[in-house]
């Protein structure tokens, strides 16, 4: 397998996930700079958090336009492999269409840095496959614009075809509808989450929950019968 | 060509709810400045465009503003194009 | 107009102008009194300051750079070297809090990349007027009465403010704030302080200094473009703030986060190229002192031409150029020839970059316009030639009448009647945990991201210090920051070494030893006799505590004319300090980890409690004798707290370590508790209410062990004369004294509720 | 009673940098949308507000924008009243 983190003008997280998928696993990882265009080397494109282009105007809006994010779509429908957004990723990929909704600035108006505990909705994803259904896990948040917002369909669409991979559990700290932390997209390859599972993938800085999403991942990518893979129709399926 | 200069007003959509629309409300209330209501928070966007025809720059504005001023998700605009 | 009165317009002195005239042999024009008003100015120049400086000690065995470079240098383990500066942000601060503490913020993080390092913490000490009170959550109890509160408001304001310009800037380019302090106090009502501290790490080889050299050799201004912002930025900072902001407004500088992380990364790119002989930011001052540093630090000269540097605003003359001090810049001096790799690099990230001159023979700074010579200083006039004002130090004799409440002790000082009676420690507890310089900082540093880079161990509010681990190593590092105003304003040489004290006691909680200490020293007016004596004092006491712990200082910053017509600002020192932990695994936490350990009490076990915050608040009394710190016992009890903790390379005989500082005894007791929840019965039943509980003396920390390690543990006491008592038993979820609980739960909304906003 | 729609509009003083606008104006040349310059990004502040008159709206509007809306520091605004 071979994962590729992308390096926007203002990403701060990029070394950070680089280190979890190199270091921590032994995967195959490239820091991909954003103008590139050519995906079909790479198994997983990594949208790291920070803030690319300074989030000015909004977050995500400019970096939306990067060679990089116009190569997704083909990427996605090729089913290529796996995308994953953290936190501006998330938000990169919500600018971009890939994800559907928005996330605004949080509820109460700052930047918000915590650990919170979110709950696992649908364990049945690429991304999620080692988690079980209701468990809960406890990852940092650090984010000024993290208010999931989507129209009710969308928010109906989601619940119906199980998309909904994380909820905030107990305290909403954003204020996101349905308490919202982490989302799919309908082909199921397609993942954005505002918590930063790069942040607790070891004892030292927590239980290391946050290894799991990671591992999920090298575990669909690697070749190799795989129950759980569930590109395509898969995801409503496995609901 | 022709210069003119440009305004782009956005805001939250109505439905919408806007914390920071509500905070000035409350503070300007607070204040006992005045009795408003409806209060909403966006942004302002100006710069100059130049272009041949004010159509023309009303044109390329509009897709400015849609494609990357506002989040048509989560946001409305308006546009004004003047002249210089 | 004169050019003496244009020189003093400058803010120059008629001394230093004539000065001026002899260095050059001649009268310099307005370009040149330009560069010599910002070199000379306090903020670039130390000229007060210099002499007092020169007290504390700098060497040492870890030593790879002390004071005189952009940043300071320590050598750690592997090759690994830890860089690290405080700087000031107070007077942009006063007058745009978001912009002036963003800005800060920019500022000292290219001081650490200036060395070749990556930034991997910041820290930021502030200091507020008083706040309006918060009301205790779901009325229980009292709120104290209000303060002011127009004050409070205003200090509200800023407090909001400068925690949104350092989240905003620190948050965007990806650098954890990791920890710091935040006190409230009238004295800082009309000047807040504002100062921020950065560390980094880098290999020894990568070192790098800011230095220009070799003949020939290019010139590079990189980041972003030139703009009028700020002009006259460093000498504003080297008048009082008289009420003439309005006038001085158009100065702002406005920080760009993202410009500034580009430079981050464009700049560690361009470090690893052979041919960069040095580098340095654009600080106070922009183009007019830092070129010249360089060049006198590689004893050449410098040419820059001033039509080739890139220009934000339109029609900027020679003059708005070169005293500019727009954000977000850097000087590389390159091997001739090499330029266009570098170019590259920067262009690469999108960034400006461009020759604008070279290094040459002569040893003076010349300013080219379109091949004319239109100013030319000796460099080292610039950067050296300053005449230290003549104001002496008024011998300590004639001054420690104005001591704050010289002689008063507790007794005397107190009306008769306690605020709190007797059977009241609780209420007492409660209402201090809820004082905003005492409370949960929460609602502060969670503003902050303090987990990105994925090296924070321990964060804000969880202990004394902070603990980063390095990557692919055993050893970590242990950040602490923060300084006692109060304390100076009562006694300042003693306040001078408990700052110091109280840094070496944060990093020795979490089992780190002490390597080396960065400081600002933020004082009022120092032609003020009194402010000067302060400022001598309380760096002599800072000089003669780290002499005894053998640290030594290796950068820092100094902030004068911190005063407005109404109000000085408390001597306020500010110490930043670096611990090195040998095995992560050994780190000791601060909370309370397990019913049935023992509790006991290390250091000294009594003395007088002056400068409190329990007078301050129960008593509205800033006041009462300080007890004297005895530097032996702090020496010993170094020693004692680095063989229970982890320093040595074993496991810790504690369970958990908090030193007693502000709030007293039982306030450091109820902190122990809240991290897990857990209480504990004491047995304190001997001390006084009002000064045992909640008295402020120096040299003590509160840890617990396992009850198995109580022989070893007295055996290293006692074999090093470190008095200890015990102070009770680790359990349930009450604390416990005289036959009166309170719960853990109840105590921690006090604490958590302390600032609310 | 009158009332009165307000718009707020805030924008950075000239002088200043403004980071924002600048990063704008850098994606608009970059996506080839059109030749913009002196892009500046600021705030839009919507409200209604009830009034005797329009001078006495204006005077609450501007007394609003000057003390709560604007950061006089690093910013100007221009207000627009209009009765409904
Ligand atoms: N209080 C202090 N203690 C020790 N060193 C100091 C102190 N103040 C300033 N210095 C040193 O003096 C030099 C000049 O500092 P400064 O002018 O703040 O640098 P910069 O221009 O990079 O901000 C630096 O090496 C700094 O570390
Ligand atoms: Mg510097």
């Amino acid at each position: 397998m071979h994962a590729a983190v992308v390096v926007f003008p203002g990403s701060n997280c990029d070394l950070d996930a680089y280190y979890v998928l190199k270091d921590l696993l032994g995967i195959e990882t490239t820091l991909l700079w954003y103008r590139e265009r050519d995906l079909s080397e790479y198994d997983l494109i990594l949208l790291p958090g920070g803030f690319a282009y300074g989030d000015y105007l909004r977050a995500g809006a400019i970096a939306r336009f990067a060679p990089v994010v116009q190569a997704l779509p083909e990427y996605i429908e090729k089913q290529r492999g796996l995308v994953l957004g953290i936190c501006n990723g998330f938000q990169v990929l919500t600018e971009a269409g890939l994800l559907p909704g928005a996330l605004a600035p949080n509820i109460n108006r700052r930047f918000i840095c915590k650990s919170v505990k979110l709950r696992v909705e649908n364990a049945y994803t690429p991304f999620t496959q080692l988690c079980r259904e209701g468990e809960l896990l406890e990852l940092p948040i650090a984010h000024g614009e993290g208010r999931y917002i989507a129209s009710e369909e969308t928010i109906e669409r989601l619940k119906r075809n199980r998309q909904i991979l994380f909820r905030y559990y107990e305290e909403n700290p954003n204020g996101s509808l349905e308490s919202i932390a982490g989302i799919m997209d309908e082909t199921g390859t397609v993942f954005g989450m505002m918590p930063h599972p790069e942040r607790n993938c070891e004892r030292l800085l927590g239980l290391g929950e946050g290894l799991k999403i990671f591992q999920a991942l090298a575990q669909a990518l690697t070749p190799g019968p795989s129950p759980v893979i569930t590109h395509g129709r898969g995801v409503a399926q496995a609901g | 060509m022709k210069e003119f200069t440009v305004r782009v007003l956005i805001e939250p959509k109505p439905e919408l709810l806007d914390p920071q629309g509500q905070a000035v409300e409350r503070a300007i209330k607070d204040l006992g400045l005045a009795h408003i209501s409806q209060t909403r928070v966006g942004k302002l966007v100006k710069f100059k465009l130049k272009a041949v025809s004010l159509p023309q720059a009303r044109e390329r504005v509009s897709e400015i503003a849609h494609k990357l001023l506002a989040n048509p998700v989560i946001e409305r605009y308006s546009v004004e194009v003047e002249e210089l | 107009m004169t050019k003496l009165a244009l020189a003093q317009r400058h803010g120059l002195s008629a001394r230093e102008f004539q000065t001026i005239c002899e260095l050059l042999g001649r009268e310099p024009n307005e370009l040149e009194l330009g560069l010599f008003s910002l070199n000379w100015s306090e903020h670039c120049s130390y000229k007060s300051s210099k002499r007092f400086l020169k007290l504390l000690p700098t060497t040492g065995k870890r030593v790879l750079q002390g004071p005189g470079e952009n940043a300071g240098v320590l050598e750690l383990e592997n090759n690994w070297c830890v860089v690290f500066k405080v700087e000031s942000h107070n007077h942009p601060s006063a007058v745009e809090p978001f912009n002036g503490a963003a800005t800060g913020v920019g500022g000292i993080i290219r001081d650490i990349l200036s060395m070749g390092a990556r930034p991997i913490a910041l820290l930021d000490s502030l200091r507020f007027g008083d706040l309006s009170p918060f009301p205790f959550p779901k009325g229980k109890g009292s709120s104290p009465p209000s303060l002011g509160e127009g004050l409070g408001e205003r200090s509200q304001r800023l407090l909001e403010g400068v925690v949104a310009g350092i989240a905003h800037y620190g948050n965007c380019i990806g650098i954890p704030t990791v920890g710091g302090d935040i006190c409230f106090e009238e004295a800082y009502t009309d000047n807040c302080l504002v100062n921020t501290m950065c560390v980094g790490l880098l290999k020894k080889s990568e070192l790098k200094r800011a230095v220009a050299q070799g003949v020939g050799n290019r010139i590079l201004l990189v980041g972003a473009r030139t703009g009028r912002d700020g002009i006259h930025g460093a000498t504003f900072a080297s008048e009082d703030l008289l009420g003439e902001t309005e006038e001085k407004r158009p100065n702002v500088q406005v920080g760009d986060p993202f410009t500034g992380k580009l430079l981050i990364e464009a700049t560690l790119e361009a470090c690893q190229l052979s041919e960069l002989i040095g580098l340095q930011d654009l600080g106070a001052g922009g183009l007019s002192t830092a070129p010249p540093e360089m060049a006198a630090r590689g004893e050449v000269g410098m040419a820059i031409d001033i039509e080739e540097i890139p220009l934000r605003a339109e029609k900027m003359t020679p003059y708005e150029i070169l005293l500019s001090e727009s954000q977000e810049r850097m000087v590389l001096c390159v091997k001739d020839g090499s330029e266009q790799k570098f170019l590259k690099i920067y262009r690469k990230w999108g960034l400006e970059a461009d020759v604008i001159g070279e290094v040459i023979r002569e040893r003076v700074y010349r300013i080219r316009h379109e091949g004319r010579t239109i100013a030319e200083v000796p460099v080292r006039a610039l950067v050296e030639g300053v005449p230290e004002p003549r104001a002496e130090a008024p011998g300590s004799e004639d001054l420690s009448p104005l001591k704050g409440a010289e002689g008063a002790c507790l007794s005397t000082l107190l009306p008769a009647q306690p605020v709190t009676s007797v059977t009241g420690w609780r209420e007492a507890l409660k209402k201090l945990l809820h004082s905003p310089t005492i409370g949960s900082k929460r609602w502060v540093y969670e503003q902050y991201d303090h987990t990105v880079q994925t090296n924070t161990v321990i964060g804000p509010g969880a202990h004394d210090a902070a603990l980063l681990r390095v990557k692919g190593e055993r050893f970590a590092l242990a950040v602490t920051m923060g300084g006692n105003g109060r304390y100076c304003f009562l006694d300042p040489y003693e306040g001078g070494i408990r700052a110091v004290c109280e840094a070496v006691h944060n990093l020795l909680s979490v089992g780190a030893e002490p390597i080396g200490i960065t400081d600002c020293l933020n004082f009022a007016n120092p032609t003020d006799p009194e402010v000067l004596w302060s400022l001598d004092q309380t760096v002599r006491g800072m000089a003669q505590a780290a002499q005894a712990f053998e640290l030594p200082f290796v950068s820092g910053n100094v902030s004068l004319y911190n005063q407005s017509e109404r109000r000085k600002i408390y001597p306020t020192p500010i110490v930043g300090m670096i611990g090195l932990l040998t095995d992560i695994v050994h780190r000791v936490p601060m909370g309370f980890q397990r019913e049935g350990d023992l509790l006991y009490l290390i250091g000294k076990l009594s003395g007088k409690s002056g400068g409190s915050e329990y007078l301050k608040v129960f008593y509205n009394v800033i006041g009462g004798e300080l007890e004297p710190t005895d530097l032996e016992l702090e020496r010993r009890l170094l020693r004692v707290m680095l063989l229970l903790g982890g320093a040595n390379g074993r496991s810790p005989l504690l369970r958990s370590a908090h030193d007693i500082s502000e709030g007293g005894l039982l306030v450091a007791l109820a902190e122990k508790g809240f991290a897990r929840g857990l209480g504990a019965k004491l047995e304190l039943d001997d001390l006084s209410e009002e000064e045992g509980l909640f008295g402020e003396w120096p040299s003590r920390f509160i840890v617990t062990i396992p009850p198995e390690n109580k022989s070893a543990f007295q055996e290293i006491l006692n074999s090093l004369d470190v008095p200890y008592r015990f102070l009770g038993t680790v359990s349930g979820r009450q604390l416990e004294l005289n036959g009166q609980e309170i719960s853990v739960e109840e105590l921690r909304n006090a604490y958590e509720s302390a600032l609310n906003l």
